[in-house]
């Protein structure tokens, strides 16, 4: 017969008002499996926690059950005041008698009654608890950061200063993101590439970063502390080790009039490139689609100037395996394709570009060295308008706001303004949005210091005329119809998650939400936290955000990635699913159910009658079990339990209640 | 296929040329027509800006008289109405009673509102009109003009797309016109501020006309009597205000469609065009005889 | 029927001295009754047939032979029910022969007489119900087909019996129901018949916890056989056997298929009809209906 | 060692009170039930709380458990459908309600005493409502008799 | 004591009907709400179906009910109160039941008498009195006529004549009731018993050698047999052969309710079940051929060899309603080395 301990709480008056805790400690004492039952003022106090701590030596009680508060409250406290008491704190179960009773209930009759029932209902749950202990997961100490944009390096080189070895994968040819094709950022005005390429520089240096560049993520298996990541290192054709990055195969390369993906078709490439001259690792490849080796066999330029004859036609793809504890997610952001919001005709009228692509134009290291033009005859543009919220805030396409737009296009204005003295911007505008620090005061910069002419209301239509960009819309604030004859139209489109993240998703197992962006734990508690345990989110991958908020969120994701992989082993909660193998039929049931994937599929050998049988029957991976209990709900041969959950837990809390019930009933 | 038909008000007056032509295109492609008996004026664009109940009774009072399960409007104004009032009506039970009460009998519901564009456009197979053509337009460069009413609010008038309708470009192309580009597609024309405030009118209209000039079209092909009215009515007034010498006639696009058909211009009332439009009938009968390559 | 006996035995010998299979699971019939047997290869292959009592569904005797190369004889209730246990991964389809007959319809046993005369009859009124609503007679996806093909008349449309319960008021329905459970005495033939109550451990024999009192009882019989139709949601395939089997005549297959007409008709199910639909109860759709739920 | 009195055995016996079980899940619905608690709403005393991970744990045994033992109404709150801690436990949990409810409508139980809910950790006041109807139906329609002991 | 033998006319057969029941609780076979034929509690002498058909469920309830309370305990107010069932009240009458059914009570009562009294069983043994009715004709299952153990241990056995009943008395029950009602019964004339055999030989229920008690040796040496895991290998282990069985008695104790209170009760088994012997460590019979070999050995072997009689009487339920129709007449005739066809045929590998 277990030897239960019942401690019923006052909690001051909140419980002690409405139930009669006297009474009720009184019948506790009287039940079955119960050597000790007390009442006092404060259970959760200091020495409330001594009482149990004496009264657990005194009648040698191995379960406590304390009628107080809600176990989501002080659960871990009285489970620790059991574990000091040398009983297992899955023998310790709360009563919720404050929330759930005396708050709500007024009749003291009747809530006295309901919370003795609570407590013969723990009391009962208690007898039935098996002695559980945390699971202990052993972790690999080293990290996989997914995206090299801002986020993605600030991450690295934080978990790297913790001393952790990380991998840093990047799919395109260098590390940098989109901040790289920034010239200067808001609100300083500081030059992107003078305070992102020493971080750049420190990624590829670090003792404890390792670069994967031209590399994807294809396959992600186990969980957190143990993921095992299969990487696909896309051939480059060009031997890192050997080459030393001296530039004369591209520049020799004869096809230069491949638009630069990184320039977003500003400037041009060659088919053997390297995307910006301050790329990391500053080695070029060859673009297999665009080689036309790869297509007629012929030419070879690049590898007859290469003296160290690095170039390497036969690469082929490599898959490496890696093993990971953690995985930090930045694989950032893409703008809505303008093309589809006709009203705008991007693509039609050669002066209608996008924000990124002035970007690149008043980028020094840029296709036009910084000089602002108009791409159609190359001359220098006088009336430029900027459109804000192209494609966000509308419920045609995205309902959001992109966050950033309104910052980036007053810096254009002033850069405008810097480039082009006699320049004259118009910003078409909903509501100008400068919350970040030095936001306001660089807005008002840009429209009172230098000049911009911001006018509130949405563009209707832009058409061309000789040359000229019509821009017809509405300044809401005279009422007036506007209408602004402009050399160059700069269009702030969407921020939408980048290419290729549904599919991350998925090798990942992490949702997204209805406008792709990847799924945080929790909006407010926990931005940087996925729901699956050991992958974490940085960046505009997870909504629009500034630079500052990303490396804010690189910084978070590596002190949580710290936290998990500073440990030898991680203890996850021992409440996980557990197969009886014997009486498994291998119906997979659980397997089709599990969100998580924990249920796996393996073998049994029994002897039947004399003769040995294999046969297939799941087996619950503790390291990926979150304990929902979907899967034990669901096998109808009632082959799996939950611990710390279990039926038969469930059985007895029921019959607790309900067999004062049916005894009652019998009297008739 | 049958549809009864709402005329509306300027098809029987300033717009007959409009009603003319449908009649004539509709009995050549097989589209029987039946005038809705004792119909209403659509309210247009005043009613809804003076009384709302007076906006939805009116076309109410027209859909609960059509006879049979679709109508077919010409004009883009009543089509808009009509389905305004057929949405709002079966969305809002209390505006319904209210309109049921002062029409003093319930209303139809359940009548398919058209316009007649979307009709020929989507409903009439290409190669049926293909099979019924008399002679082409002979290359005669057009622009199409839709005007702000028929395809918008989305949830109203949903038969192309809101921005860049393409439903008339296709009929006139495979009329054998040449169908230039241009932005102003859905651009308003000023519609009823006509009398009220004719610079607005002026202003808006001038653009859309030298727009069309200068996509070098022959002619501007429109599917609305009030903006045939604006484009055409004070068109010389307008330009010579621009310095501009050229013209460029309004058209219905039933009317190049009859002509395509082997109507006689005549019978489509091409002469009630204020803009003279023989240039034009001219362009059409020589680029017919042209071989196919001039017209290139 | 005589050649079908003929036929079948002669190309049963020809699958074991080909050694295609280890066993053969067929109908053999004695004493006045024909029932499942599992034949080797030097069976007397003599009583082997099939014939309007072979109501038995052969798939419920997989689980004993599972390993071993088997041949059997399908009726479409055989292969629906194989169709299901493929999808639940319960059988090696490759080590199986599917020997496909023309089913003429079995016969309701309740509706024999003693001299079996109706055995030679066409009435559909004699056929067990299933019949009515059979889809295809001959045996669809066989490896093999003994016999002619037959044509399959149009199947009936809906459910007798559970229509004619259903139409009961809710009083009457349950009075009707607490008398037939108070018939049952839990010998579950209902569910060791059932090819699809495979499990090794069936919740009824649980004790650890005892969800399920072993008394008979009205309330304990409705409960066992509640959870049982829940189990077969979506996979049922309405052979009947469970209704067949039982000692005092309970209609229980009628529970079955208030959840096999509801999740047809909302979800779609076709139970049986390919091998890889999933039991109704481990997948969901986002818009399921829940009118239901406060 | 006795046992402690059954209280409505001493009192005069109340009319008669419903005893409801409630099986809620320990992310939303019991932590909405907490909200009530902290904010003082007050609601029927008939429901008797087992808290479950998730709504999806909920297996149909338990539930026809409850019925046999003596409970006059079973209800069954978990997440709302999107918000599930577990990603979709309530959505699996939904599709076995269904299945359940058909089956005991159809055999007659007054659906009136099987309910479900979805209640979230900020709907204290949804959860008071919920126990507040379920409660006033049950009384609706009595106690839940079907039988006993079974031995005829 | 030797049989005494009186004359019922069809008359005084409903009179006898109409006046038990006044003083018994008389149980005949009738047709229930479905139309099913079982032993119930008809109010009216027509409700009686005179038929030969067996009801699914054999009689065995009344002296063996699928569910008895053993005891029942309820815990408060400081002490634990326990009270056990009351023997039945009222004397029962089984009232034109099959003779197979009848005579199985007999048999049972040995293994119920045997080291330890089973109080329950035996009071409501005490109280029933049967009239059985011979049947005019062997069903196509039966084979009570292979069974050595007929009316034996019957209290009243009635063969049906023209007009009238020839009733067989044999125990002190049955005189009780034909002295109860004395002017009911006349004297038998002529020789009963000539007229009761060559009733039984045109009804073909007479006793037709081999008799399966003569398997008995054959069975002894059979637990080994190849063809076991064949011929029984289809048996699907449901309950329905041992639960219609007339003789079938096995049962399992089972506990319901808690602490608070609660019933001790017996429910009826089933060895053919898959948790009938599962002991914690394993299954002593892990395949269902076991478990059938089992029932079959225990009724034609262990149990004659203990207490005499075959533990059959012949009534051919277990083959009517298997699921699968395994036949035990031809199972224990070719394990017993009375026939060697093997029933389908299906001879095992040599």
């Amino acid at each position: 017969m277990a030897r239960i301990g019942v401690f019923v709480c006052w909690c001051g008056a909140n419980i002690a008002s409405t139930v009669d805790v006297e009474s009720v400690a009184e019948a506790a004492s009287r039940l079955p499996g119960v050597a000790f039952a007390t009442d006092y003022k404060y259970m959760c106090s200091d020495p409330g926690q001594k009482a149990i701590l004496e009264a657990a030596q005194e009648h040698r009680l191995d379960g406590l059950v304390v009628a107080a508060c809600s176990p989501r409250m002080h659960e871990p406290t009285f489970r620790q005041v059991a574990a000091e008491a040398g009983i297992n704190p899955f023998r310790m179960q709360m009563a919720n008698i404050r929330e759930h009773c005396s708050w709500v209930h007024a009749d003291r009759e009747e809530a006295t009654a309901k919370a003795l029932d609570a407590i013969r209902m723990m009391v009962a749950r208690v007898a039935q608890s098996e002695p559980l202990e945390p699971i202990k997961v052993p972790v690999t100490r080293r990290a996989l950061v997914i995206g090299g944009g801002v986020a993605g390096i600030q991450a690295a080189l934080d978990v790297a200063d913790g001393g952790v070895e990380t991998i840093l994968v990047e799919r395109t040819p260098s590390i940098g993101g989109k901040m790289a094709g920034l010239d200067e950022t808001f609100p300083t005005l500081d030059c992107s590439q003078c305070i992102l390429t020493p971080k750049m520089v420190d990624a590829s240096r670090s003792e404890f970063i390792k670069l994967y560049t031209y590399c994807e993520v294809e396959k992600v298996d186990g969980s957190v502390g143990n993921f095992k990541v299969t990487l696909r290192k896309k051939a480059k054709y060009v031997n890192h080790e050997l080459c030393n990055g001296c530039g004369d195969c591209f520049h020799k390369c004869p096809y230069k009039k491949i638009p630069s993906e990184f320039d977003y078709g500003v400037g041009n490439r060659t088919a053997i490139y390297v995307p910006f001259p301050q790329a990391v690792p500053n080695k070029p490849v060859i673009d297999r689609e665009t080689c036309v080796f790869f297509k007629t066999g012929k030419c070879r330029a690049c590898e007859k100037v290469c003296l160290r004859n690095a170039i390497d036609f036969e690469q082929e793809d490599e898959f490496e395996e890696i093993d990971v504890g953690a995985i930090i997610v930045a694989t950032g952001y893409d703008i809505l394709e303008p093309a589809e919001m006709a009203e705008f005709r991007y693509g039609a009228i050669p002066d209608v570009i996008t924000g990124l692509q002035f970007e690149r134009m008043s980028s020094a290291s840029g296709p036009t060295e910084g000089k602002i033009v108009r791409p159609s005859d190359g001359e220098e543009p006088k009336v430029v308008v900027f459109v804000h919220c192209v494609g966000s805030r509308d419920e045609n396409y995205k309902e959001y706001c992109s966050k950033i737009c309104c910052m980036y296009n007053a810096k254009h204005a002033i850069i405008l303004k810097h480039r082009i003295h006699d320049a004259q911007a118009y910003l078409f505008y909903i509501d100008v949005r400068a919350g970040g620090k030095g936001y306001e005061e660089f807005w008002k910069r840009a429209c009172v210091e230098e000049g911009a002419e911001y006018l509130r209301g949405r563009v209707s239509r832009l058409y061309d005329e000789n040359g000229k960009v019509i821009v017809e819309g509405q300044d809401t604030l005279s009422g007036e119809q506007v209408e602004v004859v402009a050399d160059l139209v700069v269009l702030a489109t969407a921020m939408v998650p980048a290419k290729g993240t549904e599919e991350m998703a998925r090798i990942l197992g992490v949702s997204t939400d209805k406008d792709g962006f990847f799924n945080e734990a929790h909006p407010k508690l926990r931005p940087v936290d996925t729901a699956t345990g050991g992958i974490f989110l940085a960046g505009a991958c997870q909504a629009p955000k500034d630079i500052p908020e990303s490396v804010a969120q690189g910084s978070a994701a590596a002190a949580k990635a710290l936290g998990l992989l500073t440990k030898e082993e991680i203890t996850r909660e021992p409440t996980v699913a557990v197969v009886d193998p014997f009486i498994c039929t291998g119906c997979w049931n659980c397997v089709t159910v599990c969100p998580f994937g924990a249920p796996e599929k393996s073998e049994i050998t029994m002897t039947i009658d004399g003769r040995k049988v294999t046969r297939p029957v799941s087996e619950i991976n503790e390291g990926k079990c979150e304990g929902c209990g979907l899967c034990v709900a669901s096998c109808p041969g009632n082959c799996i339990d939950q611990r710390g959950f279990s039926d038969d837990q469930v059985y007895a809390e029921l019959g607790g209640y309900l067999e004062r019930l049916r005894a009652a009933l019998t009297h008739e | 296929m049958k549809f009864s038909y709402y005329p509306g008000c300027t098809l029987h007056s300033t717009g007959a040329e409009y009603d003319q032509s449908v009649r004539a295109v509709c009995h050549t492609l097989g589209i029987e027509l039946v005038e809705i008996p004792g119909w209403g004026c659509c309210g247009a664009t005043s009613a809804h800006s003076v009384n709302e109940l007076l906006a939805y009774a009116l076309p109410a009072h027209t859909i609960t008289n059509a006879t049979e399960e679709a109508i077919a409007a010409p004009c883009a104004a009543c089509y808009n109405r009509l389905r305004y009032t057929d949405v709002n009506l079966r969305e809002n039970a209390s505006l319904r009673a209210e309109v049921e009460k002062a029409l003093d009998r319930p209303y139809r519901a359940g009548v398919a509102v058209r316009h007649l564009l979307d009709i020929i456009a989507n409903d009439v197979p290409g190669e049926e009109i293909q099979a019924k053509l008399q002679g082409t337009l002979g290359g005669l460069k057009v622009v199409c003009y839709y005007g702000c009413l028929l395809t918008r609010p989305k949830k109203v008038a949903a038969f192309d797309d809101m921005e860049e309708p393409r439903s008339m470009d296709r009929l006139m192309q495979l009329c054998g016109a040449e169908v230039l580009d241009w932005p102003h597609r859905v651009v308003c024309c000023g519609a009823a501020f006509s009398l009220s405030r004719t610079d607005i009118v002026r202003h808006m209209t001038g653009k859309l006309l030298t727009s069309a000039l200068r996509a070098g079209a022959e002619a501007v092909v429109v599917a609305c009597p009030m903006c045939q009215s604006n484009l055409d009515l004070r068109q010389p007034a307008i330009l010579k205000e621009r310095g501009v010498r050229e013209r460029v006639p309004a058209v219905y696009f039933t009317q190049l469609l009859g002509l395509a058909l082997g109507h006689s211009a005549k019978a489509l009332g091409f002469r009630k065009i204020m803009v003279d439009t023989s240039s034009l009938l001219a362009r059409v009968e020589a680029g017919r005889e042209a071989p196919a390559e001039a017209e290139g | 029927m005589a050649t079908i006996r003929e036929e079948l035995q002669a190309a049963v010998r020809r699958l074991f001295e080909d050694d295609k299979i280890d066993y053969f699971l067929g109908y053999v019939d004695d004493y006045g009754h024909t029932f499942p047997a599992i034949l080797t290869k030097d069976s007397d292959l003599s009583g082997l047939t099939f014939d309007r009592k072979s109501y038995n569904n052969l798939a419920a005797f997989l689980p004993e032979l599972r390993g071993s190369r088997l041949g059997l004889i399908c009726k479409q209730c055989e292969v629906r029910t194989l169709n299901v246990l493929a999808a639940e991964e319960q059988l090696e389809r490759e080590k199986l022969v599917v020997v496909g007959v023309p089913c003429p319809a079995m016969i309701d046993p309740r509706k024999l007489s003693a001299d079996e005369a109706e055995l030679g009859s066409d009435d559909p009124a004699l056929w067990q119900e299933k019949c009515r609503r059979c889809l295809e007679r001959n045996t669809p996806t066989a490896d093999l087909f003994v016999g002619e093909k037959i044509s399959t008349p149009t199947p009936a449309e809906g459910w007798p019996l559970l229509e004619e319960v259903e139409a009961k008021p809710a009083e009457e329905r349950e009075a009707w129901w607490r008398e037939q459970m108070s018939l049952c005495i839990r010998c579950y033939a209902c569910r060791l018949a059932c090819p699809l109550c495979y499990c090794h451990q069936c919740f009824v024999e649980d004790n650890k916890p005892q969800w399920l009192d072993k008394s008979v009882g009205a309330e304990n019989n409705l409960h066992y056989h509640i959870i049982r139709a829940i189990h077969l949601a979506g996979r049922c395939i309405e052979c009947q056997e469970c209704s067949r089997v039982c000692p005092v005549g309970i209609p229980v297959d009628v529970l079955n298929n208030v959840l096999s007409r509801d999740f047809a008709s909302r979800f779609g199910y076709a139970s049986g009809e390919t091998a890889e639909t999933k039991p109704a109860l481990v997948a969901y759709e986002r818009d399921d209906p829940e009118d239901f739920i406060l | 060692m006795s046992d402690p009195p059954v209280p409505n055995e001493s009192t005069p016996a109340p009319a008669w009170e419903p005893n409801i079980v409630g099986f809620l899940c320990n992310w939303c619905s019991y932590a909405g039930a907490d909200l009530a608690g902290t904010s003082r709403i007050p609601y029927a005393c008939n429901v008797r709380i087992i808290r479950v991970p998730c709504s999806g744990r909920v297996d149909p045994l338990m539930i026809l458990r409850a019925f046999r033992e003596g409970a006059d109404g079973v209800l069954v709150s978990g997440c709302h459908p999107g918000d599930c801690h577990y990603i979709e436990g309530n959505y699996y949990a939904r599709r076995k309600f269904i299945a359940l409810k058909q089956l005991l409508d159809h055999v007659g139980v007054d659906p009136r005493r099987l309910r479900f809910s979805w209640v979230s950790a900020s709907e204290g006041r949804k959860w008071a409502e919920v126990v507040e109807t379920v409660t006033r139906e049950l009384l609706e329609i009595g106690p839940y008799r079907y039988d006993r002991d079974g031995d005829d | 004591m030797d049989a005494e033998y009186y004359k019922l006319s069809a008359e005084n057969a409903a009179g006898l009907f109409e006046r038990a029941r006044a003083d018994y609780d008389v149980v005949a076979k009738t047709r229930d709400a479905n139309g099913n034929l079982v032993y119930g509690r008809p109010v009216s002498f027509e409700d009686v179906a005179f038929v030969d058909e067996q009801p699914p469920m054999s009689a065995k309830a009344f002296a063996l009910p699928q569910n008895e309370t053993l005891v029942r305990y309820e815990r408060g107010g400081g002490e634990i109160r326990a009270e056990t069932p009351e023997a039945p009240a009222r004397d029962l009458l089984l009232f034109g039941v099959n003779v197979c059914d009848a005579a199985a009570f007999d048999i049972i009562d040995r293994v119920f008498q045997w080291d330890y009294l089973d109080d329950p069983y035996l009071a409501r043994r005490e109280r029933t009195t049967q009239l059985a009715l011979a049947c005019t004709a062997l069903q196509r299952d039966c084979f009570c006529n292979r069974i050595s153990y007929a009316e034996d241990g019957v209290d009243a056995v009635a063969y049906p004549r023209e007009g009238h009943y020839l009733v067989k008395i044999q125990t002190d029950n049955g005189r009780r009731l034909v002295e109860r009602y004395r002017n009911l019964f006349a004297e038998a004339d002529g020789d009963p018993e000539t007229e009761i055999t060559s009733f039984l030989e045109k009804a073909g229920t007479a006793k037709r050698e081999p008799l399966l008690e003569t398997a008995q040796s054959g069975l002894a040496g059979a637990f080994e047999h190849a063809d076991w895991e064949i011929l029984a290998s289809t048996c699907i282990g449901c309950g329905i052969c041992t639960y219609t069985c007339p003789t079938c008695h096995c049962f399992d104790i089972q506990d319901e309710g808690g602490y608070v209170g609660g019933r001790r009760l017996r429910t009826w088994d089933h060895c053919t079940g898959r948790t009938f012997t599962a002991m914690p460590a394993h299954q002593p019979r892990d395949r269902q051929y076991k478990r059938y070999r089992q029932r079959l050995l225990h009724k034609f072997w262990y149990y004659p060899e203990r207490f005499g009689p075959v533990l059959c009487t012949g009534c051919g339920r277990c083959i009517t309603h298997c699921p699968v129709k395994i036949n035990i007449k031809e199972l224990v005739e070719y394990f017993g080395g009375l026939s060697d066809a093997p029933p389908g045929g299906r001879r095992h590998a040599p």
